[in-house]
């Protein structure tokens, strides 16, 4: 039985229902489709304040303070991690349980190598002299990748707690299909980066 | 196919209709007591016998509407005649009795727009009420009506016809508001500055050595030439306005805003902070005292020299204050007003209260509290706190304090100061 | 009960998943334009072509970095319709937001009410 | 032509469990029952709003009154506002749409029952988090759009917005929740049949609604968050002085605020659109009309923001932009109120009490609407802004429409929900005096408003003129007041003395008259079939059907094109009703905690953050039994029978 279900797991997956996808997953695009605007009140906000703080006697230069190997390493991970969790995905469907096990947990490595990452770039920059309070450059950074780290912090416990779900029970056909939601925040939260990436990072 | 013609037309009458009242009696044709859900599910509870008197009243009921609906269609018209009244009446505040260009133009465009609006009200109501009346279950008939699903020409044509009216109050409506917003090149600049809970004005260039000279809570201006009032805040959102002479603008903090207009007839006119503000947002009020040019250029000389050395005395509530006495108090630094007050052409130069040069020809105290006379103002300085909560002032004149610090004959000498300061204008009529 | 999950099984949208080897050709196409991008910026510190047209590259360059994750890794390409809509309205509500802020907040809208 | 076709002996009917008495409630997952409870504390809220508002006409009903002190004045008006939208009028709908959107599409529940108890939760808690505040120095007194820079610290330093911020954040965290149970539910569970053209107006708004609050609400929590970071993180959005912009916050709160005033007002229209066709005993007029005039409405309520703006000096060109945008409003919204007259139209009108508050709601809601348009045209704006004129709009839309309309649906469903008619009799006195005294309380609002009376004083002079308007409006109020006691009466004797409603006391055309009053756990035995708009309508009344005008509705190519048209598998599968769980209930606990901690975080950081840790670790208890039961309630779990 639990071979069989491992196997051809995602028969069972989907119960019918009127538009035959599966209610959790319709329920996450649309948690991401309101995340898309949370993120872009607080892009927005950037942007507007951007060309404020050029103008403002305590003007700090994002070009001065953000690091762009620095930047181009975590942009790297987080594409990595995308990349990984995908293969994980992949790899449950397959009723693959190593690979599904290595792959997510490399998912997890990176997330968490991103926030240490993220954490370092705030420490260097708060010595630097950048923070909440000091212009409105550290206002409308860190307020916006701050709530990107919450966000991959977040992810990397969905991550875990999907981990110890199907490790707990391995049998249970729904795997895949939990798996695949947190995928989907994840991906959403790399996609989010190469937002900040560009907006914040190079432009 | 012919019966179904035939009962659709009214010709033979269709099914029973299947009221409540019908349906706990027992008596609707065709409509199974036990429902095919019945053997699924739990099952329907029995009606309870009281239910029946729903059936009595109802008739009685009907009969009672269209006495209802005639009452109520008196009650709307007196309200109507309300609004009448109120369009002419003459209260200080009347938008609909505007005295400058901007609210005028305003105006204007407000009753064309009543009229297609009164036009879509009229419309609507008088359908409803027609409805209700013409298509209400009379007790006798049992008929079905018409099962009408729907009809793509009507549903055009009441898309179409509200977009008309509105492409007209559209055209309208920008046309008012282009006029509106011209910030003449030769209008007067007046600045005013919104503080919790009082308005500053400054007149730019104006005051000698080219100062701007500064009042508060009473704006003057000339008749019959554009003022434009440029709008800043010195801590949160005020908002501007004058209703008899022009729409609301905001000052914003870190935000400059400009208001145009044009007073038609000299006046003293009512104006309020109309935002929000905190505590004693409901106390911020001004005047806006539009005088002819010759008075208004007369009035901005006298403001330009300083006031001269205060003489004389004044008796308020049985105490006689003396005026040069009041100044040597006002300028003592340990009795704090100075810290907050400016009085021009003396070492007076605080900027958080209100400037109080010529203060004796104020029309109120603190922005509209109080009108202006020495008593009430002797009844300010006392108490603030009370007449005005939350004001800035009474964080320092507690009552405490004031015992301490402020005999009753040195606010008499203080009321005595201030009221010798006047400028001579001859005032307009109130509006 | 076998019969009818396979009645559903079937028609189950996004069920053409991509081979592994695909996911990593696309992780390495986005690392290319990464490295693209990284490369604009660090070249274009010298000024070399006009701002406006770096941004322009930029974006262009990230759009596509956004869509290949979108598609790819999160499957909206040749999923169900129901999750473009409620991922791609929203994504339009945003660029609306975003862009008639920016317009709200230039110097170019005139100044009196 | 039934709508259930197998036989009730083929059903195995599920084990019933359910805990008594208040554990029953606590640990529920129901549908029903959450939006039984959503309903009673809303109109708890609900109340204290009143008692708030009757308290401000008090104050405002003579010049120069010294009932309530200004500071107090402040609090009411602002708690007034923010109860009356956040805690009152969307619950309410939210509610209505909890206990009858699975049943008007032939669902057994919403698609995450325990989200949905998550949902309730977390909005009683935000609710008796924003009224906490009251006794800790003083309840938020800035008004319900909280404009910088008057919140921050240096103008409000009490904890007021702080608990107001936080209040809103956890009904907006509940509001979202709900939301996504709502797009989902509604997308992906109806009844075989049951496609989007088919399914009850009701259910259309509330899935608009759905839709318009996931994209309004993340704006309104960014706003807040940036807020709360500026005044205890020391941060500078709002605060001008630093080079923030005030009027930043204007455009973030109207971008959600105006989204939201459809979000209080579709529903109801959706109700409006359920109650006329019932009483008129008439199909719907234009349902595609009716239908898709509220997606535009949603639609353009997204692009009308800043028309609560015009005053800010924004600049000719946008205030014209945003202005025209608003008037087109009006056709779409014209669209439905003409549809619902023709509905009307030769019908055979029965005019019960919520037939009675339906056609006011057309009534009163065209006189709101009408003084909208005046509004939204930005040189009229400036006089009407910010003075009574405004408050007298919002009521009549609020009130004269949303309220009215939930009025006309409570008295529609009540039989539904508790098994027991209202009393007729008390609700036309209740609906008669209702609308009497709301226009006694709202219409001299306009013409104070219009002779100068500034909103938000809590006093005003004498010679001003408006102390007769004032003084209706106060005497209105009171009426107000007597009307609701009649309601509260008519509901308590009710419960207990109603006659006992049957399945379908109306007549009704929709499946949640299919099934018993109030219905079973499971809602419906067998799920039903539906072949038509009216499916329960159509088979009381099949010799209507074929001489109906309504188009025959063309079969999907395919069976399988949209997946609406499947067949329903040949044995019938078992019940699975989702267990009652605590764990909702936890979660919210431990947020709640994180919301109290985040107040005091800036001002006492140990303590609050050791309670944050403490919230914390309830939340993951939460979680973690959550996990533990859905895994348990899987069907799959259960087939399997690990
Ligand atoms: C249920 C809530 C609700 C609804 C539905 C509406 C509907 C509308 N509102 Fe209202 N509004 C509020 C709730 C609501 N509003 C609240 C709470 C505030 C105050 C917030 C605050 O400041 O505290 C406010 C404030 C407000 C303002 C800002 C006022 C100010 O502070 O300066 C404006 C300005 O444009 C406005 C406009 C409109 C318009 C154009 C509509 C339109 O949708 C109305 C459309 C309807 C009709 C027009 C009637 C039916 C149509 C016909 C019969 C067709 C024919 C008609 C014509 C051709 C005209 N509203
Ligand atoms: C759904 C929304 C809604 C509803 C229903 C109401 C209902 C009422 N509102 Fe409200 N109002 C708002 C939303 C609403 N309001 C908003 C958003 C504002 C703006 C706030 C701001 O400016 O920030 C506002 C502002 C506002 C003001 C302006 C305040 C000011 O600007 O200074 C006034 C003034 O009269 C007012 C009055 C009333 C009255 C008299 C009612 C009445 O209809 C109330 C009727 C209810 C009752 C009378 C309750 C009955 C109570 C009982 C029967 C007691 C039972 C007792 C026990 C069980 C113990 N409201
Ligand atoms: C802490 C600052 C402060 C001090 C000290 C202070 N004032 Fe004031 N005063 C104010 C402010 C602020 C106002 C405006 C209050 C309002 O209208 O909201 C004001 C208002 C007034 C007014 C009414 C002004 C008007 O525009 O109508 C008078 C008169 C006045 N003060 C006199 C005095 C005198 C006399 C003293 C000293 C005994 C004094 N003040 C001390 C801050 C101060
Ligand atoms: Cu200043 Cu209100
Ligand atoms: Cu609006």
């Amino acid at each position: 039985m639990s071979e069989s279900s491992m196997t051809r797991p995602r028969a069972a997956a989907v119960h019918h229902t009127s538009l035959g996808v599966d209610n959790r997953k319709l329920g996450v695009w649309a948690f991401i489709g309101s995340e898309t605007l949370f993120f872009a009140t607080l892009i927005t906000t950037y942007f507007v304040f951007a060309p404020v703080n050029r103008m403002r006697p305590d003007f700090q230069d994002p070009r001065k303070f953000l690091d762009i190997e620095l930047t181009t390493v975590l942009a790297s991970i987080l594409l990595a991690s995308s990349l990984t969790m995908v293969l994980a995905l992949s790899a449950i469907k397959r009723g693959d349980r190593r690979w599904f096990t290595t792959w997510l947990l490399a998912t997890v490595g990176l997330g968490l190598a991103f926030i240490g990452g993220q954490a370092y770039e705030f420490n260097h920059l708060y010595h630097e002299g950048l923070t909440l309070s000091s212009s409105l450059f550290g206002t409308t950074f860190f307020v916006l990748t701050g709530f990107h780290g919450t966000h991959v912090a977040i992810g990397v416990i969905w991550l875990l707690s999907v981990f110890f779900k199907v490790r707990a029970y391995p049998d249970s056909p729904e795997n895949p299909m939990d798996v695949e939601i947190a995928g989907l925040y994840w991906h959403f939260v790399d996609l989010v980066w190469v937002a900040i990436f560009v907006l914040v990072y190079l432009i | 196919m012919v019966i179904d013609t035939l009962q659709l037309s009214g010709i033979i009458p269709l099914e029973t209709s299947c009221n409540f009242s019908r349906i706990i009696r027992g008596g609707c044709p065709g409509y199974s007591r036990k429902p095919y859900w019945r053997g699924t599910t739990l099952s329907v509870a029995q009606p309870h016998p009281r239910a029946s008197r729903a059936g009595a009243w109802r008739g009685a009921f009907m009969n009672m509407l269209p006495r209802f609906l005639l009452r109520w269609s008196r009650f709307l018209l007196l309200i109507g005649m309300s609004v009448v009244l109120a369009a002419c009446s003459n209260s200080p505040g009347n938008t609909y009795d505007p005295h400058g260009d901007n609210a005028r133009r305003i105006y204007e465009l407000l009753i064309p727009i009543w009229w297609m609006a009164l036009g879509v009200f009229v419309v609507v109501e008088g359908l409803l009420i027609y409805a209700i009346w013409r298509f209400r279950r009379r007790s006798d008939s049992s008929a079905t009506p018409a099962q009408v699903h729907g009809n793509i020409q009507v549903e055009i044509l009441w898309t179409i016809a509200p977009a008309i009216i509105v492409l007209v109050i559209t055209v309208l409506t920008f046309r008012t508001q282009a006029a509106n917003s011209v910030i003449p090149e030769d209008a007067l600049r007046i600045k005013a500055i919104g503080h919790q809970w009082w308005f500053e004005f400054q007149y730019p260039d104006a005051g000698a050595d080219g100062k701007p000279i500064v009042t508060a809570s009473d704006l003057y201006i000339p008749v019959g030439r554009p003022v434009t009032v440029v709008l800043e805040s010195q801590d949160v959102i005020h908002n501007f306005w004058v209703p008899k002479l022009a729409g609301k603008t905001y000052m914003i903090p870190g935000k400059t805003n400009y208001l145009s207009f044009t007073a038609e007839q000299p006046g003293i006119y009512r104006a309020v902070c109309a935002e929000f503000c905190g505590e004693a947002h409901a106390l911020m009020r001004f005047r806006v005292i539009a005088v002819d040019e010759a008075e208004f250029n007369r009035w901005l000389a006298q403001q330009k020299t300083p006031p001269p050395t205060p003489a004389g005395t004044l008796t308020v509530n049985g105490l006689t204050g003396d005026a040069a006495r009041g100044q040597a108090i006002f300028l003592d630094a340990r009795k704090q007003c100075i810290a907050c007050h400016a009085v021009e052409g003396t070492n007076a130069r605080g900027q958080i209260g209100p400037n109080l040069t010529y203060y004796g020809s104020r029309q109120t105290i603190a922005a509209g509290v109080l009108p202006y006379s020495p008593e009430n103002l002797d009844r300010w300085l006392r108490e603030a706190p009370k007449l005005k909560p939350g004001n800035l002032m009474s964080r320092v004149l507690t009552p405490q304090w004031i015992r301490q610090n402020l005999s009753d004959q040195e606010i008499a000498d203080l009321v005595a100061y201030l009221d010798s300061m006047k400028v001579s204008v001859t005032l307009p009529p109130e509006r | 009960m076998a019969g009818h999950r396979e009645e559903h099984g079937s028609h189950v949208h996004g069920e053409h998943s991509h081979s592994d080897r695909f996911y990593w050709l696309v992780a390495g196409v986005l690392a290319v334009v990464t490295a693209l991008e990284i490369g604009l910026f660090i070249i274009n510190e010298q000024h070399l072509i006009a701002k406006w047209l770096e941004v322009t590259l930029l974006l262009i360059l990230s759009t596509i970095k956004g869509a290949a994750v979108v598609m790819f890794f999160m499957h909206l390409k040749g999923d169900a319709g129901i999750f473009k809509f409620v991922f791609l309205v929203p994504l339009a509500f945003a660029t609306t937001l975003f862009l008639s802020f920016m317009v709200l907040f230039s110097d170019h809208v005139g100044i009196a009410g | 032509m039934a709508i259930a076709e197998r036989p009730a002996e083929t059903v195995s009917l599920p084990r019933v469990n359910v805990r008594p008495g208040w554990a029953g409630w606590l640990s529920t997952t129901d549908h029903k029952r959450i939006g039984i409870m959503y309903l009673v504390s809303a109109f708890v809220f609900f109340l204290i709003g009143g008692i708030e508002a009757l308290l401000m006409r008090i104050q405002l009903g003579t010049p120069d009154n010294t009932f309530l002190t200004p500071d107090v004045y402040n609090q009411m008006f602002t708690m007034h506002g923010t109860t009356m939208i956040f805690l009152g009028l969307m619950p309410l709908n939210v509610g209505l749409g909890n206990y009858m959107v699975p049943l008007m599409i032939g669902a057994r529940d919403m698609a995450f029952p325990r989200l949905n108890a998550l949902s309730i939760w977390l909005f009683i808690f935000g609710g008796l988090m924003l009224y906490v505040s009251f006794f800790v120095g003083g309840a938020p007194n800035v008004g319900w759009f909280a404009y910088a820079p008057l919140t921050q610290k240096q103008f409000s330093p009490t904890a007021g917005v702080d608990y107001w911020i936080v209040g809103i954040g956890l009904t907006g965290v509940a509001s979202i929740a709900g939301a996504l149970n709502f797009i989902v539910t509604i997308l992906n569970m109806r009844a075989p049949g049951m496609t989007l053209n088919r399914m009850p107006l009701f259910v259309w708004m509330q899935l608009i609604v759905a839709f318009i609050l996931i994209f309004a609400f993340p704006v309104l929590t960014v706003a807040t968050i940036q807020l709360l970071f500026d005044r205890h993180f020391g941060t500078r959005f709002f605060l001008p002085n630093l080079g923030g912009d005030a009027v930043l916050w204007q455009h973030l709160f109207w971008f959600f605020g105006h989204p939201e005033v459809y979000i209080l007002i579709l529903p109801t229209m959706g109700i409006i659109s359920e109650v006329l066709p019932t009483f008129s005993r008439k199909p719907i007029f234009g349902y595609a009309f009716v239908a898709y005039s509220g997606v535009a409405i949603g639609f353009l309520g997204f692009l009308v923001w800043a028309h609560h703006m015009f005053a800010v000096g924004l600049g000719p060109l946008a205030n014209a932009f945003f202005g025209a945008a608003s008037f087109l409003i009006a056709v779409p919204t014209g669209v439905k109120i003409f549809n619902w007259l023709a509905t009307m139209w030769q019908g055979s009108l029965n005019l019960t009490t919520s037939m009675l508050y339906a056609i006011s709601f057309i009534g009163m809601f065209v006189i709101g609407g009408i003084s909208g348009i005046t509004l939204a045209s930005p040189p009229i704006n400036v006089q009407q802004t910010d003075s009574y004129y405004v408050v007298a709009h919002m009521h009549y839309v609020l009130f004269g429409g949303a309220i009215q309309g939930i009025f006309a649906g409570i008295f529609y469903w009540f039989p539904k929900m508790t098994g027991r008619m209202l009393d007729e009799r008390l609700g036309k006195w209740q609906f008669w005096l209702m609308l009497i005294s709301f226009n006694l309380t709202f219409f001299p609002m306009h013409l104070s408003g219009n002779a100068g009376m500034p909103r938000r004083i809590y006093t005003y002079e004498a010679d001003m003129g408006w102390g007769l308007w004032n003084l209706i409006s106060t005497i209105g109020s009171l009426l107000l007041a007597v009307a609701f006691l009649i309601f509260l009466w008519n509901v308590l004797t009710s419960l207990r003395r109603g006659p006992i409603a049957p399945a379908d006391p109306w007549d009704g055309a929709t499946l949640e008259w299919a099934v018993s009053s109030p219905p079973p756990v499971y809602n419906f035995a067998v799920t039903p079939r539906v072949r038509s708009r009216r499916p329960l309508w159509d088979e009381k009344y099949p010799h209507l059907v074929n001489g109906s005008h309504e188009a025959p509705t063309a079969r999907p190519r395919s069976p399988l094109h949209d997946g609406f048209e499947r067949e329903i598998p040949a044995v019938m599968e078992p019940i699975h009703l989702p267990s009652p769980t605590y764990a909702p209930l936890i979660v919210s606990v431990g947020i709640t905690i994180l919301g109290f901690g985040i107040i005091y975080l800036g001002d006492f950081g140990l303590i609050a953050a050791s309670a944050m840790l403490v919230g914390l670790l309830i939340m993951a208890a939460g979680i973690f039994s959550w996990v533990r039961i859905s895994h348990i309630d899987s069907p799959h779990h259960a087939h399997h029978g690990v």
